[in-house]
């Protein structure tokens, strides 16, 4: 009984060590991102950034932000939905090979996006399109492409999750009871998943609005032109105007909360 | 009304090899299987829901095989039921009424099928999950029944409801029938489910229809040692061995048949002393109540191992008998020959410890 | 009978059009894909870029990345591992907030990231760390530091969705067999989790030496010592020293392609 | 052997409430009811795979409501067997001997089980996916019991398997039972498998007891509505109904009584002619033959609907017969009156079309 006891003892410390283990690595992962918080507020208090949103070139910063994400992250989104369908419903040959190219510009550095653009502008059919359509080098067209490319990439890979999760036995039913493929489409896929594309909607956008690298490049930081959040907050950072810097990093941080916020919101509400 | 004529379908490695089936206007045939043996292929094949490698489907004699789904006016209830969870009770079950014609008779045609399945008290709730699994059964059924198709198919559709649920809603399926002459192809590896709807009857296993015949045939008289298995009749003993026991009333060969099956409910117990001159004497290991009845246990000369079934005044009079030995008759018209199938047995044979 | 062969034409050109729109919708997202690949090659073809892989600044770049890359990759994984377990099996008060805490970095700019680790060692903590053990700002460890944070949130997300498929119920058996905590996470969980973490690593690692944004805002573009593959490119590229960019786009883009290509290699071998 | 001592469990707003047991060793308790009762969270917590609010487990006197799972020495297979994907067959059943001294006689161990479920020919499959359902559960029952525990735990055990494989598994647990002397915790919504195992019966509905004792007592004489609706007992009545028609036999009350249950094979049928005196007129609606027994469904005067359960003899008599018109009659021994629930009927009642 003695021996029994020291061998439930042994085995309780060995379990501690397990729980222990585990909460320091969740402990750990979230003081690191508790602490680049705090570090956000340490510096000015949170007056001297709300006083430098009213500067009227981080006003406009923001504003640029704003419209070139929501209209990158909602154009990407009629390119996302049909294809990330196809990839989550239908077999073909070909069908990993696509989606892996369709990774790529989730895994791959923006600033390879932001050259590789700008390579495709430098070329004869780009210069055409330059020339006699819309320039985007240097361009808020520049900026939205970027942000497209961006948004499009993860905005598939969130729908196709999404609908690979609804079972593909209710569009068959309710296409024996009478609805052709949109009805079937727009009566029992799209409501279904349309927590995944609110997700999708708002992690594309947010990525977008905080895309530095992609958007430099292509679009360059041209002050009062082309500097989204992320550029101005380079350009005033190297200008030594910090608290208009941290005001920037602030609002993007804000930013990234609601979005995350959000798609919790709109995946939990689903549920009930 | 239905012939699937020779279909052929291939998923992954798996076949299904020309399978030809009948079902007349207001029947019903049940397709019995093993999980595994492609028995929701077959009938997703012959809904439409797949493209068959060869072969045809015709509903009344038009070739459906191109036909898109929603022109065909068949319904369908699959094993998950798929309810649409985004859906009110109400909803879920006018679906179907929302295009053109169909739309101006909803109200009647909702009060009809509410009252046919007894679903008022359901209509109004929001959220499908808080169905109990008969009434998501009655939902289903009310939602498939609706645009009065001509065919429902129906894919496991009570695997999972308790013995009382289970045995009111095929009562209600029965009745309904009946009552609206609809034909019904049923997929299940339930046999009394098949014994109660079904007076066509197709075994499957492997990609192959084994059996198809009438209930009646296919049950009483089944051909194969792994039929008979599947069928659940629990004596199925080498012929040769049958006969060296005692049981000399076994023909000794039966048109190349090679075992012979008894259902347990045919086998007669007597006591010691009585019985008829033909019997057997046996020891008597277990009874096992199962419910009215008793499964009696028995051994026989050689170690072979019968199973009977007793009902309760039977079961009374051996369990008041303080020998464990008995006498064992088996009427010659109760036995089956069965052959083996050329490619062994299709259904892996229990070994017991 | 005329009818309804109108009918099924009808029926039939709008099933036409469902299929071409969800054709369209893939066609253009692969093909704005290939073409961005094939403008890197188109530029400059590919021996140029070859070539200029040989000279030794672009060879210090690619080795500087591969270096920290992997060591923030490897040390993310040992913080990730036990976090993503944690908030799989375990229901505590206050998961979802640290869900979507430790979600932060992967949805915020990487500017921001960088900016606010340069806050954090502008503080009084942050400063003593910087004079007594490591100095971080303009260094290689600030460098793994920003590419730590970002491999670490993409990480627990993959690992999380990971852990969440395996049927906890095989723990709870293998427990009831004998099996402690630790041995029962050893001989079940872990080799059924085995293709969900080599993605994890290699998506992190992938996202590590991709990060242009947080890597140039902690450890600037010190040329010859904090320049890795993207602020090489950069450099480069200001430089119009074209071909040396393009060559190191290149490598960027093979790398996202492999390690692509290696998740699913790991996760098609698991379902055999 | 096993005390459950008062078990109360929250899980969200389901609860356990005050759940008293007691397993003797060797014996077998079935805890059975309908699905979303809570017997898989009593299981769960019997197990110490959940921690109760209140009340204790005892395993031979032994409080074990703390113990940790490893030190437990019970075995436990849930409804889909939790085999381990990523170990072959040999590694599995072997998985619980490889910690200290359990290991030196792996060989042994290993050698008696496969014996025992005859899974020689299973032990080197690398891919456990390619098992039949049959097979898996053998493998599944080697693995639990080869480190020999003292109570074997199962949740829904056969639940996914057709009716001969079932049958065959449920032949070797039962004479598991009486060779290995182990005890069995066994939970299941199947009526058959808690009569063919168990000798004792808790039937539990909305997470509570609502009937528990002696297998027979509580199959033959459930003493509420909701249960004998559960035990798929097919006739429930009220008492003044069924008096009225003409069962004057039926007490006019009994115990505070409101309905009275009768089996459907203790209906007794004969020829409008013969018959008892106390028997009464019915009309015959249908005869469904079901396996080696017919269900014969009868209306009643006061269109009340009886169903009598005939087997082959009795079933071919009244086919015969020219006439729908027969005679009814019921022992007064077979009667279950039975009293409504508390609070309304746990179980819903079905209503037929």
């Amino acid at each position: 009984m003695a021996l029994a006891g020291g061998v439930v003892g042994g085995m309780k410390l060995s379990r501690s060590l397990f729980a222990l283990s585990l909460a320091c690595g969740l402990g750990g992962a979230v003081s690191l991102v508790l602490m680049m918080l705090a570090a956000q507020i340490g510096f000015a208090g949170v007056r001297a950034p709300i006083a430098a949103l009213g500067r009227p070139d981080i006003q406009h910063a923001i504003k640029l932000s704003l419209f070139c994400a929501t209209i990158a992250a909602g154009l990407a989104m009629l390119v996302a939905i049909p294809s990330a369908y196809v990839l989550a419903r239908y077999r073909f040959p070909g069908r990993i090979l696509i989606d892996v190219l369709l990774d790529i510009p989730i895994i791959i550095s923006p600033i390879a996006i932001g050259i590789t653009l700008l390579l495709m502008f430098r070329s004869a059919p780009g210069s055409w399109v330059q020339e006699h359509l819309l320039r985007f080098v240097f361009e808020v067209p520049g900026i939205i492409l970027a942000q497209f490319i961006i948004a499009l990439a993860l905005q598939i890979r969130v729908l196709k999750a999404t609908f690979e999760e609804i079972n593909p036995r209710l569009e068959q039913v309710a296409r024996y009871l009478g609805c052709g493929p949109w009805a079937a489409m727009w009566r029992v896929t799209l409501p279904l998943a349309r927590p995944g594309m609110v997700a999708a909607l708002l992690l594309g956008w947010g990525r977008a609005i905080g895309d530095y690298g992609a958007t430099v490049t292509i679009a360059g930081s041209v002050k009062g032109k082309t500097d989204t959040i992320p550029i101005s907050i380079v350009l005033n950072w190297s200008a030594v105007r910090i608290e208009a810097a941290v005001a920037l990093v602030m609002v993007l941080t804000s930013i990234a909360l609601l979005v995350l916020l959000a798609v919790r919101l709109a995946a939990g509400g689903s549920r009930t | 009304m239905i012939h699937v004529d020779n279909l052929n379908v291939s998923v992954g490695n798996f076949n299904l090899h020309g399978v030809n089936l009948e079902l007349r206007e207001g029947g019903c045939l049940a397709i019995l299987g093993p999980s595994g043996a492609g028995k929701t292929l077959l009938l997703e094949t012959a809904m439409g829901a797949r493209r068959p490698n060869r072969g045809r489907v015709l509903i009344n004699g038009r070739n459906i095989t191109d036909l898109p789904p929603e022109l065909r006016r068949i319904a369908y209830i699959p094993q998950d039921l798929a309810l649409f969870p985004h859906l009110s009770v109400r909803r879920n079950i006018t679906f179907g009424l929302t295009s053109g014609a169909a739309r101006r008779g909803t109200g009647e045609a909702l009060d009809r099928v509410v009252a046919m399945f007894n679903i008022e008290h359901l209509l109004n709730r929001r959220v499908i999950g808080t169905l109990s699994g008969g009434e998501k059964q009655r939902v289903a059924l009310a939602r498939a029944l609706i645009a009065q198709p001509r065919v429902l198919f129906l894919d496991e559709p009570f695997a999972a409801l308790d013995a009382a649920t289970r045995a009111d809603l095929l009562r209600s399926l029965r009745s309904l029938r009946q009552t609206l002459n609809i034909t019904l192809f049923l997929v299940t590896h339930d046999l009394d489910e098949a014994c109660f709807l079904a007076e066509e009857v197709a075994i499957m296993m492997r990609g192959r229809i084994v059996e198809y015949g009438p209930r009646d045939r296919v049950f009483r008289q089944p051909r194969t040692t792994a039929v008979a298995r599947f069928l659940n009749i629990r004596n199925i003993l080498p012929i040769e061995q049958f006969r060296t026991t005692g049981f000399l009333s076994v023909k000794a060969s039966h048109d190349g048949c090679t075992h012979v099956a008894v259902r347990p409910e045919d086998v007669t117990l007597t006591e010691w002393d009585d019985g008829p001159s033909d019997a057997v004497h046996a020891r008597l290991d277990a009874l096992i109540p199962l419910g009215s009845r008793t499964i009696a246990e028995l051994t026989l000369p050689g170690s072979l191992r019968l199973e009977a079934m007793l009902n309760h005044d039977q079961a009374a009079a051996l369990g008041r008998s303080a020998s464990d030995r008995v006498r064992v008759s088996i009427p010659t018209g109760s036995m089956i020959y069965l052959s083996t199938d050329a490619g062994g047995p299709a259904y892996p044979a229990p070994v017991l410890s």
